[in-house]
């Protein structure tokens, strides 16, 4: 079974390539089979594969599987290789699966779109791009798929390409991804020059005979950490996301919310030897973490484009990713992309259905009492945002990020982080529930009535329930202390050092948890259920209402770097358009002509001029032989 | 027969040869500079005849007689252009033949 | 006068000879072709000759001429531009209704001039043979009267070559005033031993010979006159001035300054740094926007002379091959640019403005390939033999360690393109005009009265320049062996 | 025999679809075609052949050579070698030429006898420019090449043509000639060392003492290269010439006649001049990062696409500038692939822009917008190039611009690490050109069709080996193996330009001794 790797990242290329090449020709029908064909039997094979490997695990825990030499120059030598091992397993699987869900899922949303063929492909590729990503077995292929995947965002945020903001949203997210992305190649080049080696493994392997804390190490993880920032989503590089839900709904569920912008995620916990040699870096991930969940969720807050809300809660919720990782909690960090992937897919397929019945409508505010009318999705949007709030029992996952802060809590020097991301979960289930709220509660609107796909529907409720089950392994283990995904993990990644805060168990601090969950959902209900008219009171005040447009745009991000980079780079391109170096030899060419006319004037058809020429010339010379 | 001194010599044919080259320079009149040039030829020829007669060598008359052969059919060619001149330019003025320049 | 003399001066006595029967053949009848037939007999005549002395090349005969290897490759290629001038003279004379006769005969006794100077080896035969060329010149510059710019034209060739003639005889009187001798070998004698102070009189001569020199090559600041006479002069003979004239002065200037290698010493080696650098950038920069073809070339010629100064200055063997090889390619360029700008003239007015050639190697598809072929030649662009010409030049440059001439030479053949470009350009410009161009006037079309002989000369011309340019061994072996290498 | 042949067939097709296009212009066409392809089969069975050997060679690295005398009295012999980057960059010139006649079968409709007969003319240049091994000889193909291009642009060009033209002209001319000057030192200077008169690439190679003068003739090298390749500051003929081009002469422009600079670097100026090169190498390296950034900056300023096109190229091949300065292995060959990749890339953009031209009769990207509605295949085409352009891993592009800045890393980081912010501006002029002219919202414009079966069968190919250069390019980097460790071999300018940046930590290559066995794997 697990030979049939390479066929997991292949399928979904082969898929895109047949769809490339028709370029549209083929029936819509055609289409659907192939492209939700191959990412299917992807996902069937990466399920086998799991299965094949949890069962036997190949020894050493890690299966490899060369394809073909890349390139080879004296010793950098990449291979298209694939790297199977607990951790992207793991992650396969996930993005396999969720892949295939939103492809069905897609056949619904986008059945009456005229770039049905083109859509599929560039969700093809980048199923593609992004398990070549996860299964890489060196860097340089890693890189590979971390620009496919850009790509394909670029491409499918973009797909509307007739409105001109969706492609600027698009052309931005590119930007700003490929800003980090250099970096991470500037990593690359740094960790090969001084290892001479790219082979994840064997450069995790030389670097751990460094010293900790020294500059290879360091600068390495530092410069690894911007690509992981900005593919994540993370301060301060996190202001593409919002934007990117220009593109079409499934795309944001599976781009922009499961997979992509988690590769950060990923790739700090492949290199995980690396950062740890490196705890300056390490306590940047975590603070960058905190910090980044903190403001997201405030901004979210102030949304009023439920995608928009969504996206922001995907940045905070890869924030408390990345506060895993930066605080040791490596299985952890896995564990909540994981059921990320699922309720956050979950939660968008949802908006996705919600938007799709009410016409292109984003505004949550122009929603409202869609509870009766859409029950089903009502439901399952409803888990999902449980599931995201945290709110047990209701969903069993809530113990993904109460694993990553008792993590926090046991850190060294950790509380501080530990409070930030209290506040933040508190901040969640307040937004959430702002959503669901507004959404599917208060006076219902009068909308034409529409019924969603079956196609739509059933992806949606599936990812929903999974993302509300998924932490049952963890809680098994919490309370049988079973076999769970941490210790699966453990074969590729360190595990915790503690699992409980305090000797008294988990219990205390579950409780401050939950507690703080269940005061963010009470505190929405109150503003916005019960209470909206305190809540519009509270913003227009003027510090209300500053706030609020300061949340609202981002914590102004967006505003410093269009004064910072953006403006003077368009400003400085408009006036150099003719180039300056130019005006040189334009300058010569004046020259020229000027002494050509001056010259000419010297011919000025007197003969006694010319006469008077050759006697002045002959002074000159006689003048010359005399004095020389 | 006393020789002149060939210093002396030159200084007379460098000052006719300079007053030659004056009179081309100054006057306008295309005739006076046809003038002026053949005193400078001449002048030349003076002094072929005074360094012939310093080294005591034919050879500087000999040059004198092409100087004044050569000249000659100079003018002739000289005068002739300075009649066509006159039929197209109907003038002497040599600051007024400038149709081509630059 | 033994008859092997004879026999020896032949080519000499044969254009001589020619001439007179020209003369004598007009009063008795006097018919184009008949003169034109002469004409070209004698330059056959002349140039079969040439066969004698070279066979005894070092046979010292009198003490005015020495035909050696060297002067016998000038003498050939004399007769022979003459007799593509004498071709494109029919061409151009044909239709017109003046005498065209004496046109020929001027020719003759240019040539006469002409090959006296190649081989002139004293200043009688130096001043006889620039005389003979300039007279003559003066009267072919001016030949078709009744066009008010010949006149012009030759009064300005006239006069400034008169004053510049004295200053040369003067300087020749004042060389020979102080050493006594106007032989070449005695001068040498003179030159290649050390100078002093005293010696100033006769290098202050040697400097106003150079004036004369100067002159005919319309070297800065001698070169006002060239724009005006090529522009003035019918266009055959302005090709004669460009190619004979210049090409013969500059050879008896290599003669005698080789033979006395003073070009190399202090003072003349500063001056003529001068001189070339200053040609150089003048004749480029006068060139560089002028519109009518003629003039262009004649400011171009000033360059090229200044080019071929730099192989002068450079000294030594390779420096004589290198100008004989340079003067080759000039030459047949020359030629062939002039006989195109002939072909296309006709009886009113030479065809000399640069916007008449626009399209023209599409209505005349062989004329426009030629010119362009002509013109990347003097531009030393590949598969010309401009290229290999400048290709000499610069590396006798090189050779020499003249760097600042060398990248003078290089800064001016970047100027000088551009100029050759236009004339380029003008004639791959497609025909349709652009709406300004309109209102400016309809170009004038030439209706060209190339005649078929002129034909063969242009394609015998260009293909003798390809040749030059891809495949120059034997000529340069050639070259070597005429000057005993 | 076979790079006589080359020669002959592209140079003698060229006569015979000229010959053949008075009677015919379709037949003038296919005429044209065949040569170049006939050239391409004999290329890819030299490399068959040359793999299936097992890459044993008479006298390494030269594949093939040939040697006549030219012109006996000074020296000059007609002697070409093939090594594997000749075989390379004639292999790209034969696939582009193919391209470039492909690209104009409709466009071109004015004297087509004449425009063939140019166009493979300046093919057969730029051959024998990459295969003369006599100095003499080179620096006659290299201007055989720019005088038939000339007339390209001066003749088929657009409105501003003859300025730009001229332009091209004085420019690369002015670099020649210094290049010429330069060759000649070397040979005089050869000469006096030797007492032997000869442009033999082989016999000057044995060095020049390192004197100033000696500095003086790579300086003239250096700009002779300098102006074709460009450097910057050298670069401002380029993006007129190449806009104003027909479409085939802006392939042959950027697709190759760039790449004869970046190959006279590599195969004359650092060869011959080592140590003197070493002196320059820091200065070139900085050159050529502000060239990839600054050509980046100009790209995206531009309105007309050609010109943003055209200013691309200086960005791309200041990588190949800082790729060969930087002179180690991995860098080297990083260039070389760039010098490809940036062919085909560039080419196949210029080819998509000349498209749009053809059909709607203007370049300027504010009057064309959202095109891809109406043309999807040319939209996807150009997207693909785009990308490719911005050095998407998997793509040729993509494998160059790494190895040479993993590569320069080693002899600089600080460069490298500037340079690799190309990686981002790149990414902002190409999506910025697909934006302007495929995205947004649709314009009224005239009816056209899309791509055609011609069409996409150029660009079909030029795809094809943009992928097989990215997912395997192996096969290029053992056939340019040979050169390149005879450059790294003979090149004591590596270290000293290490030296001079002192910020080395440890280099792997030096230290693994070469290792011959494992690299040698095919």
């Amino acid at each position: 079974m697990l030979s049939l790797l390479w066929l997991v990242p292949i399928l979904p290329l082969v898929g895109f390539a047949i769809l490339a090449v028709t370029a549209g020709q083929l029936a819509r029908k055609a289409v659907s089979v192939i492209a939700v064909g191959a990412v299917s039997l992807s996902a069937l094979i990466a399920i086998g594969i799991t299965v094949a490997y949890t069962i036997t695990a190949p020894a050493g825990t890690v299966y490899s599987q060369t394809l073909w030499q890349w390139m080879r120059v004296g010793n950098f030598a990449p291979a298209v290789a694939l790297h199977l091992d607990a951790l992207s397993m793991t992650m396969m699987v996930v993005v396999a699966f969720v892949s295939a869900l939103i492809h069905i899922y897609s056949t619904g949303f986008m059945a009456d779109d005229t770039g049905y063929s083109r859509f599929f492909a560039y969700m093809n590729l980048f199923v593609g791009a992004m398990l070549t990503l996860v299964l890489a077995d060196n860097l340089l292929l890693l890189y590979l798929g971390w620009e496919g995947v850009g790509l394909c965002s670029y491409l499918l945020i973009g797909f509307w390409y007739r409105d001109p903001d969706n492609v600027r949203a698009a052309l931005k997210a590119f930007f700003v991804t490929r800003i980090g992305d250099t970096a991470f190649a500037i990593g690359i080049f740094l960790l090969f020059t001084s290892l001479g080696t790219l082979n994840i493994p064997a450069v995790l392997d030389e670097i751990s005979t460094y010293a900790p804390g020294s500059t290879l190490p360091t600068a390495a993880a530092a410069l690894l950490l911007v690509g992981a920032m900005a593919k994540s989503a993370q301060l301060p590089l996190q202001t593409w996301l919002p934007d990117a839900m220009a593109g079409p709904t499934p795309v944001s569920a599976l781009i922009h919310a499961a997979t992509m912008v988690t590769a950060g995620v990923y790739l700090i916990a492949r290199m995980h030897t690396l950062f740890v040699m490196a705890p300056a870096v390490l306590l940047a991930v975590a603070i960058i973490g905190a910090v980044t969940q903190l403001v997201a969720s405030f901004s979210a807050l102030t949304q009023y484009d439920i995608k928009r809300i969504l996206a922001y809660s995907t940045i905070s919720q890869i924030g408390y990713m990345f506060l895993a990782l930066g605080v040791g909690a490596w299985a952890a960090a896995i564990y909540h992309f994981g059921t990320h992937a699922f309720f956050k897919a979950a939660l968008f397929l949802g908006a996705g259905v919600v938007i799709k019945m009410l016409d292109e409508e984003h505004d949550i505010f122009k929603m409202g009492g869609l509870r009766h009318r859409y029950p089903l999705t009502f439901w399952a949007f409803l888990f999902a945002a449980l599931t995201l709030a945290a709110v047990p029992p209701l969903t069993i996952t809530f113990n993904s990020k109460d694993l990553i802060l008792n993590q926090a809590f046991l850190s060294k020097g950790g509380r501080g982080l530990w409070i930030l991301g209290l506040i933040g979960t508190f901040l969640t289930a307040a937004y959430t529930f702002r959503m669901v709220f507004v959404v599917f509660f208060g006076p219902a609107q009068s909308r034409p009535e529409k019924t969603p796909a079956r196609s739509m529907v059933a992806p949606f409720v599936v990812l929903a329930f999974l993302g509300a089950i998924a932490g049952i392994p963890e809680l098994l283990t919490a309370i049988f202390g079973s076999q769970n995904l941490s210790s699966f993990l453990r074969s590729a990644l360190p595990g915790p050092t503690r699992d409980f805060p305090s000797a008294d168990g988990p219990w205390l601090f579950q409780l401050i948890y939950v507690a703080t969950a269940l005061a963010g959902i009470a505190v929405a209900y109150l503003l916005y259920e019960r209470a909206p008219q305190y809540t519009r009171s509270v913003v227009s005040t003027s510090v209300g209402s500053w706030l609020h447009r300061w949340w609202f745009a981002d914590w102004g991000f967006d505003w410093l770097y269009q004064k910072l980079f953006v403006g003077p780079y368009v400003v400085l391109a408009r006036i150099n358009r003719n180039d300056v170096v130019d005006l040189f030899y334009k300058g010569l060419a004046l020259i020229s002509r000027v002494i050509n006319g001056l010259l000419s004037s010297t011919v000025n058809g007197n003969v006694r001029w010319y006469v008077a020429a050759v006697a002045g010339g002959a002074v000159i010379v006689v003048g010359l032989v005399v004095i020389l | 027969m006393a020789t002149i001194p060939v210093e002396t010599g030159f200084i007379i044919a460098g000052l006719l040869f300079l007053l030659g080259l004056i009179g081309v320079l100054v006057r306008r009149n295309i005739i006076y500079i046809l003038l002026a040039i053949e005193i400078m030829l001449n002048a030349a020829g003076l002094a072929f005849v005074v360094a012939g007669a310093h080294w005591e060598q034919p050879d500087g008359q000999v040059m004198y007689f092409f100087v004044l052969t050569m000249a000659a059919a100079e003018v002739a060619v000289g005068l002739s252009l300075v009649l066509q001149m006159y039929h197209k330019f109907n003038t002497l003025d040599a600051n007024l033949i400038n149709r081509m320049r630059g | 006068m033994t008859s092997a003399d004879v026999l020896h001066l032949l080519p000499l006595i044969v254009l001589a000879g020619g001439t007179i029967i020209g003369m004598l053949g007009i009063a008795v009848y006097r018919d184009h072709i008949l003169t034109l037939v002469i004409t070209l007999g004698t330059l056959i005549g002349a140039f079969v000759t040439l066969r004698f002395p070279l066979h005894s090349p070092n046979e010292y005969i009198t003490p005015l001429v020495q035909f050696d290897g060297y002067a016998i490759f000038f003498l050939g290629l004399l007769f022979l531009t003459a007799l593509a001038v004498a071709v494109m003279s029919y061409g151009y004379m044909r239709g017109r209704a003046v005498v065209r006769e004496e046109l020929y005969i001027l020719l003759l006794i240019a040539m006469l001039g002409c090959s006296v100077l190649v081989s002139s080896t004293h200043f009688a035969s130096f001043f006889l043979g620039l005389e003979v060329l300039s007279v003559s010149l003066y009267a072919l510059a001016a030949y078709l009267r009744s066009q008010p710019t010949d006149i012009e034209a030759g009064l300005k060739y006239l006069i400034p070559a008169a004053t510049s003639s004295s200053f040369l005889l003067f300087g020749m009187a004042m060389v020979y005033a102080h050493t006594g001798t106007m032989e070449l070998s005695g001068l040498a004698q003179f030159a290649t031993g050390t100078w002093h102070k005293s010696d100033l009189l006769a290098l202050a001569g040697m400097g106003m010979i150079l004036i004369g020199i100067g002159f005919k090559l319309a070297l800065v600041p001698f070169h006002f006159w060239a724009a005006d006479v090529y522009e003035g002069a019918p266009a055959p003979v302005t090709a004669l001035i460009a190619t004979a004239s210049k090409g013969a002065v500059f050879a008896l200037l290599l003669r005698y300054f080789s033979a006395m290698g003073i070009q190399v010493r202090e003072p003349f080696f500063v001056i003529f740094t001068v001189v070339a650098i200053a040609s150089m950038f003048l004749g480029n920069y006068l060139a560089l926007f002028q519109s009518n073809l003629k003039r262009l070339l004649a400011y171009s010629s000033i360059a090229h002379m200044g080019y071929l100064l730099v192989a002068f200055l450079a000294g030594g063997r390779l420096a004589v091959t290198a100008v004989m090889f340079y003067l080759l390619a000039y030459f047949i360029t020359t030629l062939g640019a002039f006989g195109v700008l002939t072909a296309l003239s006709n009886k009113d007015t030479d065809f000399s403005h640069l916007a008449g050639y626009r399209g023209l190697v599409f209505h005349h598809p062989l004329l426009g390939t030629v010119l362009a072929v002509m013109m990347f030649s003097l531009a030393g662009i590949p598969l010309t033999a401009g290229f290999l010409a400048k290709f000499y030049v610069l590396f006798a440059g090189v050779r020499s360690a003249l760097w600042l001439l060398v990248l003078v030479l290089i800064v001016n053949s970047v100027v000088g393109l551009f100029y050759y470009l236009r004339v380029i350009v003008a004639i791959y410009q497609p025909v349709p005009l652009t709406p300004e161009e309109s209102r400016a006037g309809q170009p004038y079309r030439p209706a060209p009265s190339a005649s078929l002989i002129g034909g063969v000369l242009l394609v015998v011309l260009t293909v003798g320049l390809i040749w030059l340019g891809v495949y120059p061994g034997p000529v340069i072996r050639w070259i070597e062996a005429l000057l005993g290498l | 025999m076979i790079l006589a042949g080359l020669l002959i067939i592209t140079a003698g097709g060229g006569i015979l679809a000229w010959v053949v296009g008075a009677w015919s212009e379709r037949a003038c066409r296919w005429v044209a075609l065949l040569a170049l392809c006939a050239d391409l089969a004999l290329l890819i069975f030299v490399w068959v052949s040359y793999s299936a050997s097992g890459g044993a060679l008479m006298e390494p690295p030269w594949l093939l050579q040939i040697d006549y005398p030219w012109i006996g009295p000074l020296g000059i012999r007609f002697h070409l070698g093939m090594d594997g980057l000749s075989l390379l960059l004639v292999t790209l010139t034969a696939f582009l030429g193919i391209a470039s006649v492909g690209a104009s079968w409709t466009e071109i409709r004015e004297h087509v006898p004449a425009f063939h007969l140019t166009l493979l003319w300046t093919l057969a240049g730029t051959m024998g420019v990459f295969l003369a091994l006599d100095l003499f000889l080179f620096y006659f193909f290299w201007e055989l090449m720019l005088v038939p291009m000339y007339f390209l642009i001066g003749i088929w060009g657009h409105e501003g043509r003859v300025r730009a033209a001229y332009k091209f002209f004085l420019f690369t001319q002015g670099g020649g000639l210094l290049l010429f000057a330069g060759i000649l030192g070397l040979y005089f200077l050869h000469a006096r060392n030797t007492g032997v008169y000869s442009f033999q690439y082989r016999e000057l190679l044995q060095g020049v003492a390192s004197s100033s003068f000696a500095f003086m003739l790579m300086l003239g090298f250096f700009l002779g290269f300098a102006v074709k390749l460009p450097v910057v500051g050298l670069h401002t003929w380029l993006p007129d010439a190449h806009t104003e081009a027909p479409t085939a002469g802006s392939v042959v422009l950027a697709g190759l006649m760039l790449k004869t600079g970046a190959y006279g670097f590599l195969r004359f100026a650092l060869p011959l001049f080592p140590n003197q090169s070493a002196e320059l190498a820091s200065a070139a390296m900085i050159l050529g990062t502000i060239g990839i950034l600054y050509g980046a900056f100009l790209a995206f300023a531009q309105t007309d696409a050609k010109r943003l096109v055209a200013y691309t190229s200086i960005s791309h091949l200041g990588f190949a500038l800082l790729g060969i300065y930087a002179g180690n292995r991995l860098a080297l060959q990083g260039a070389i692939i760039v010098l490809l990749a940036h062919g085909l890339s560039t080419g196949g953009l210029f080819i998509v822009v000349g498209a749009l031209q053809e059909r709607f009769h203007t370049r300027r990207m504010d009057e064309l917008s959202g095109l891809w509605s109406s043309i999807p295949r040319m939209g996807g085409v150009a997207m693909f190039l785009a990308v490719a352009s911005l050095g998407l891993p998997g793509l040729a592009n993509f494998v160059g611009e790494f190895l040479v800045l993993t590569g320069t890393f080693a002899v600089s980081p600080v460069l490298a690490a500037i340079a690799a912010l190309g990686f981002v501006l790149s990414s902002i002029y190409s999506l910025w050109l697909i934006y302007r002219l495929f995205q947004g919202p649709e314009r009224r414009m005239k009816e056209a069709p899309d791509l055609g079966g011609r069409e996409m069968a150029i660009f079909g190919a030029i795809i094809a080996v943009i992928i097989w250069l990215g997912v395997y390019p192996q096969p290029v980097l053992t056939t340019a193996k040979p050169t390149v460790d005879s450059l790294v071999s003979s090149a004591t300018y590596v270290m000293q330009a290490a030296d001079e940046f002192g910020e080395r930590e440890r280099s792997p290559y030096e230290e693994t001794g070469a290792p011959e066995a494992e690299y040698d794997e095919r």
